[in-house]
């Protein structure tokens, strides 16, 4: 039962890790690796407003959600966008902004253990003889919820149809008349701002360090494959996966497997079946 | 009515007969100069770049730096003359280094014979169990071979060999200082223009065949896996050179030989360098690594420096550096009227 | 366009040539360099760089070091080995470490590696150059001084003057037997993060308590980073483990801490090394959540307590200088490093290793955290549980907001209490 | 000569997911002759070169070359034997020039073992081995073009160069797919020769054709596919006559392609 129900959390928390990431890359093939570096910072941004503006915690989350939004959305239409299609450039250039970022927090003084952003509502419940506090309840609650706003937004508006055209068939969108400049930013947004959604929501787990920037990337990364790269429905799939398979290892084989776990998984999908679990490319075009 | 004149850039390659390709004879001292003079250049450059530091640390961070140029080297040669993107330059540099550590702490042997041993052996063992891999291409392939060394460290870590987490310690160094700075750098240049030949030979054509359209190798009869493996041989044959060679500078051998960084400097240092040039990545290397420690005064604040310098570059110079000098040396500019 | 833009890159470059000018600058007596391979985002490279800083500031102000006769003041070089960070190679705080010794012509090593791996590596070095190193912080593992006692010749250069792991499992047993009289404990589950000192104390941790007795429950090993602890908590509970022992120095140990209190687990968090729990802000950042957690902060005088004479005048100083109290391992022993070097250079009348390390060897005064004497053998400090005999620990308990240190007897200020869910 | 085929297909079947995109399709070719196998599209024709070849693994069936049973083998392995194919949409090395990409076939086990278009012994160098190919497809020698970088050449030329890639194995089957698409008039002229000039030199031919004119007018034999099963196999007069073929023709948008040329 325990492992049921710290399952689900730590799926819906891999999940919201990797929505973000899986959004970018699957509208503009962009893989992201300031991902984890918008995570921690929009945690920082947040934590700023509450404790050193005063803001009011639904404020700051608001405008946390926002600027973390446009941050990433520029750091597209500036960084980016000169050299999108270079794949390695790509990885490079956007490893080198979260870098650039992570650290420049960590000059700026935001390490150590002091800054912890407060839970929602405090306190703690019992399902069925175990406790669960009720921050996690509500990440379960609102991961599932955001999965069902993101397919709503993305079936029935006009942004987000086209944010699937693009991800579907970036040419022929094209010829639809979509700017697939402008949809490549405002993916990055909204991609920005899941990852800034997903840290409001984990981080009053913990506390806010840039530490953790490194391995959100790590597991976003590892959900994405799995799950099948620019697939977003495969990665909540796949964060379910590993979110399980990552409960079981630290039940049965120790919490030292955790990690190995989620890289054998890498490898092994790799191996097996490139394109992922859901992934939709055939099966001769990635191997040939 | 102001008159404005529409002004374009044009490009025109120097009249020197050597530029064309294929027969050709040298005319004069001033071609067979212009031919060889980046080559003399570079050689040179690098050789008496020990001497001219005085400083014995400078002389040990040109020696890091050669370690990350084979890497960049071994990248830039899979990635453009082979089709394979590895980001696993941090798995050779475990392999070989651990290797080199087991050969000389275990069985003693001494560190001219632990190198050659850990280079070729360990290019063996690298090609081995990347092998399965090789079928897959593009990004795929960048991943996986990112999580090998990733997973090696983690293996190394839960089993508790060759020294766990605390390494293997009391390896050899270097006897001599000269050795020391100039074995490096003498294996290194060797490297770098074995390859250049290597990539103009048929072999070499085949491998691009197989980066280009692996279709059409398999139509004319070749095994597409074994040439590849073939490549990942050489490729992995210089990671691992690199990291025996690290082991025996620090006498020390850990898992953190995995780490990430084996991984990423090179692959920035191909981007800043050009990459498809083959020395560009080199170059890079050679300025990668010695403003990243210029950079150490700074704290903290050194990443941040070195991340943004890495941008500003792939930014402004996305071709790459060496690209852009191949292009300055071999043609000229200028403005014309339209 | 083109132009303009070589134009911005060459005003950048010129920009950081222009901010790397004024670092070298001259200086007028030629002091002597302390070198500092310190992982400085990290609590024990900060607590450790400020512990130096005080001390040295201190030294200068009366007017330096007399090395045979003459004057000389103390300058520090800290450089940033991040060896704490995960992803960076251990080559490059060796490299830092190299930085010191051949750029910036440190005539001793103090502080770091912080990292045990890296501190074990950087060994080699320090012998290769014969530079005299103390470590002050972070290097817990008991395979550093084993080295020195097993190879003296090659490693006599290596000193280390805060406790190891072995002393700590040590002192934590003392702890434990008095809880198992008082409140009939016996189940014990460790957690340890997923690195090499943490594990082995953990392995070491664990032999011991089988042999006194004390029932395992469990040992969980996270790895660096990780940021859910449920599980291992649940398994503490379902157990019915008294005592969480708990080996962690990243800061993620408040997440542990911050959830074993939401479970209102039945058990008494006790760590050593544990970050989180060392800080003084740690009350504030977890809203008294920490409240009743034990940990061991290695050294007297990185808790308020009245082991020396020295030790509240330390804290009192630390606390003026840095406008923080000293918040863990790595500052009163870093403090204590500096004031034990300046002896054995002053009774060494020179810089020159071999005879520094000669009377570093003879070390015997009374320090912060009680009287300092290096073994001969091993130079690792000498333990003891009376300041009068040696280096005391301290184990410190949260109460009431409050660094109460539980721990030895002979500078405690108060007693271990239990959280109200766990009286019967 | 024994009475052996050269090639045999025997029941070959492939399922891509639900869709049978061969079924069952079993014929023989003898040493000599060129075979044309011909289909509306979709009819699989492209389907069959790639399990012949070892290209697509097929679900049932097999392929024997020789009497040796090559349906389980991997396509380097099938070429190495001496079957070899173009491809339908050329991928030539663009960045090369003509004759280097010829090199690099040249460097095959087979070329090595075969000694090279001229016999005898390992080659020597592979750069003239090249050109004389080149040379024998129809690439004038002396012009520039065969010093040309690929990306620069007429679609004709790249077909020739597909058959060259093949040639320079020295094979016993070439299967050409769709060697004719794509061309004028006036290259399809000058490439018809070419075919039956190669069919001289002792090698079999299956053509994979859309261009029936030229086809019939080469071809010994014709087999008309049709939804991924064998309608009927003959002489092209008798294929041309039969009733199923102008209906399944007639019923697709060939129509008027097959009005024009037939």
């Amino acid at each position: 039962m325990d492992i049921l129900i710290y399952g689900t959390i730590n799926s819906v928390a891999l999940a919201l890790y990797a929505l973000g990431f899986a959004m970018v890359y699957g509208v503009s093939r962009l893989p992201n690796f300031a991902h984890g570096a918008l995570y921690v910072l929009s945690g920082f941004i947040t934590w700023t407003m509450l404790n050193s503006l005063g803001l009011p915690y639904i404020v700051s989350i608001v405008l946390t959600l926002i600027i973390t939004g446009i941050i990433g959305a520029m750091i597209y239409q500036f960084v980016l966008i000169r050299v999108r299609g270079m794949e390695i450039s790509e990885i490079i250039a956007s490893y080198a902004i979260g870098l650039a970022i992570l650290e420049g927090l960590r000059w700026g003084g935001f390490r150590g253990v002091n800054y912890t952003l407060p839970a929602f509502i405090a306190g703690s419940t019992n399902i069925a003889g175990i406790s669960v506090d009720y921050q996690r309840l509500l990440v379960v609650a609102i991961g599932a919820a955001v999965v069902a706003v993101l397919w709503l937004f993305t079936h029935y508006t006009r942004i987000g149809l086209a944010l699937r055209g693009m991800a579907q068939d970036e040419r022929a969108a094209m010829m639809l008349g979509i700017d697939s400049d402008l949809m490549a930013v405002v993916a990055m947004g909204f991609g920005s701002m899941l990852a800034a959604l997903a840290a409001i929501l984990l981080l009053p787990l913990g506390n806010v360090v840039v530490e953790a920037g490194y391995n959100v990337l790590i597991l976003a990364i590892a959900v994405c494959i799995v799950g099948g790269l620019g697939s977003w429905m495969g990665a909540v799939l796949a964060a379910f996966l590993i979110g399980f398979a990552q409960i079981l290892t630290v039940v049965y084989l120790g919490a030292q497997y955790q990690m190995v776990v989620a890289i054998f998984a890498i490898i092994l999908t790799l191996i097996l079946k490139p394109s992922g679990i859901f992934g939709q490319q055939k099966e001769l075009e990635e191997r040939v | 009515m102001a008159i404005t004149t529409q002004r374009r850039k044009e490009r025109i390659d120097r009249g020197i007969n050597v530029r064309t390709e294929g027969i050709y004879a040298l005319m004069s001292i001033k071609e067979l100069s212009y031919l060889a003079a980046p080559r003399l250049v570079l050689i040179v450059g690098l050789l008496i770049l020990p001497l001219l530091l005085p400083d014995m640390y400078w002389k040990r961070v040109i020696t890091i730096t050669c370690i990350y140029a084979f890497l960049a080297l071994s990248f830039d040669f899979l990635a453009h003359f082979v089709g394979l993107v590895s980001l696993g330059g941090a798995f050779f540099v475990g392999i070989g280094g651990y290797l080199a550590a087991i050969a000389n702490t275990y069985w003693g042997f001494p560190p001219w014979l632990t190198i050659p041993f850990a280079a070729l052996v360990g290019g063996a063992v690298c090609t081995l169990l990347l092998f399965p891999c090789l079928p897959l291409r593009g990004v795929y392939f960048a991943i996986v071979s990112l999580m090998y060394p990733l997973f090696s460290a983690r293996v190394i870590e839960a089993l508790d060999i060759f020294g766990g987490t605390d390494g293997i310690m009391g390896i050899d160094g270097f006897s001599n200082h000269f050795v020391e700075e100039y074995a490096p750098l003498g294996l290194l240049l060797i490297a770098l223009f074995a390859i250049r030949r290597l990539v103009t030979t048929d072999f070499g054509l085949v491998l691009r065949g197989v980066k280009d359209n692996d279709q059409a190798i398999r139509a004319s009869g070749m095994n597409v896996t074994f040439y590849k493996s073939v490549a990942v041989y050489i490729a992995s044959t210089m990671g691992c050179l690199s990291g025996a060679i690290l082991v025996h500078i620090y006498m020390w051998s850990g898992i953190s030989l995995f780490a990430l960084d084996f991984s990423i400097l090179p692959i920035a240092a191909t981007v800043i360098g050009g990459s498809g040039t083959l020395i560009g990545p080199v170059l890079g290397c050679f300025i990668l690594v010695p403003i990243s420690e210029l950079l150490r005064d700074f704290g903290t604040l050194r990443i941040v420096f070195y991340a943004l310098i890495l941008v500003g570059f792939i930014i402004f110079r996305s071709e790459g550096l060496m690209v852009w000098g191949q292009r300055k040396y071999h043609q000229f500019e200028r403005w014309t009227q339209i | 366009m083109k132009t303009a833009r070589i134009k911005m890159l060459v005003i950048f470059v010129a920009a950081v040539l222009m901010m790397l000018l004024p670092v070298q600058t001259v200086q007028a007596a030629k002091p002597i360099v302390l070198g500092l391979p310190l992982s400085t985002a990290f609590l024990y490279g900060w607590a450790a760089e400020r512990g130096v800083k005080l001390a040295v500031e201190e030294i200068n102000a009366k007017g330096g070091v007399d090395v045979g006769g003459e004057k000389r003041p103390l300058a520090v070089e800290v450089i940033d080995t991040r060896d704490l960070e995960p992803g960076v190679p251990v080559s490059d705080a060796l490299l830092a470490v190299e930085k010191l010794i051949l750029d910036k012509k440190a005539d001793f090593i103090l502080g770091g590696p912080v990292r045990s791996e890296a501190a074990l590596a950087a060994m080699s070095l320090l012998s290769k150059y014969k530079k005299v190193s103390i470590l002050t912080t972070g290097v817990l593992t008991p395979a550093y001084h084993a080295q020195v006692a097993k190879n003296y010749d090659k490693f006599k250069y290596c000193f280390r003057i805060h406790g190891e792991a072995q002393n700590l499992v040590g002192e934590m047993f003392a702890n434990f037997g008095e809880l198992k009289k008082k409140y009939g404990f016996n189940n014990l589950f460790i957690i340890a993060q997923d690195v090499s000192h943490a594990r082995g104390a953990a392995e070491v941790m664990e032999s011991v308590a089988k042999k006194k007795g004390w029932n395992v429950t469990g040992v969980e090993i996270y790895p660096t980073g990780a940021t859910d602890f449920s599980m291992g908590l649940l398994k503490a509970k379902k157990t019915k483990s008294e005592i969480i022992n708990i080996w962690m120095d990243m800061p993620e140990s408040a997440i542990l801490l911050k959830q074993w209190y939401e479970m209102k687990l039945p058990a008494l968090p006790f760590g050593s090394t544990l970050a989180a729990a060392e800080q003084p802000s740690f009350w504030k950042a977890t809203d008294g959540q920490g409240e009743y957690t034990l940990c061991n902060v290695v050294n007297a005088g990185n808790a308020p307590s009245e082991a020396t004479p020295w030790t509240m005048k330390f804290y009192n100083a630390y606390a003026k200088r840095w406008g923080v109290e000293p918040e863990g391992l790595g500052s009163s022993s870093s403090y204590m490093a500096v004031y034990v070097l300046r002896d054995a250079i002053e009774s060494a009348g020179s810089l020159d290793s071999d005879k520094v390390v000669t009377a570093l060897e003879k070390t015997d005064i009374m320090g912060v955290y009680g009287r300092l004497r290096f073994d001969p053998k091993s130079h690792q400090v000498i333990p003891a549980l009376d300041p009068k005999d040696g280096a005391v620990g301290s184990i410190l308990q949260w109460q009431n907001g409050k660094r109460v240190v539980v721990y030895p007897k002979s500078i405690a200020t108060g007693e271990i209490k239990l959280p109200p869910w766990m009286k019967k | 000569m024994n009475n052996q085929p050269l090639l045999e297909a025997k029941e070959i079947t492939k399922a891509f997911g639900g869709i049978m995109a061969l079924n069952r399709v079993s014929f023989t070719v003898n040493a000599g002759e060129i075979l044309g196998i011909i289909g509306p599209n979709g009819s699989g024709k492209t389907t069959i070169v790639n399990c012949l070849t070892g290209f697509i693994k097929m679900t049932s069936g097999h392929v024997f070359f020789r009497g040796r049973d090559i349906s389980k083998k991997p396509p380097h392995k099938i070429a190495d034997m001496g079957l070899t194919r173009t491809f339908q949409i050329m991928r030539p090395y663009y960045s090369l020039p003509a004759y280097k990409n010829l090199v690099i076939p040249l460097f095959s086990p087979r070329a090595k073992r075969t000694g090279g278009w001229r016999g005898g012994g390992r080659l020597g160098d592979r750069n003239t081995v090249g050109i004389d190919i080149l040379e024998e497809i129809g690439f004038e020698r002396d012009s520039y073009v065969p010093y040309k970088t690929a990306s620069t050449l007429p679609t004709g030329y790249l077909k020739r160069l597909e058959l060259a890639r093949c040639l320079a194995l020295k094979p016993e089957v070439i299967i050409c797919d769709e060697i004719f698409s794509g061309l004028s008039m006036s290259e399809i002229a000058s490439m018809v020769p070419l075919i039956e000039r190669l069919q001289m030199e002792g090698i079999t031919l299956i053509m994979i054709e859309h261009r029936l004119r030229e086809l019939f007018r080469v071809a010994n034999r014709v087999m008309v596919l049709n939804f991924g099963e064998k309608l009927i196999e003959g002489h092209p007069k008798e294929v041309m006559a039969d009733e199923r073929v102008k209906e399944a023709y007639f019923g697709s948008q060939n129509m008027a392609e097959v009005m024009m040329h037939a």
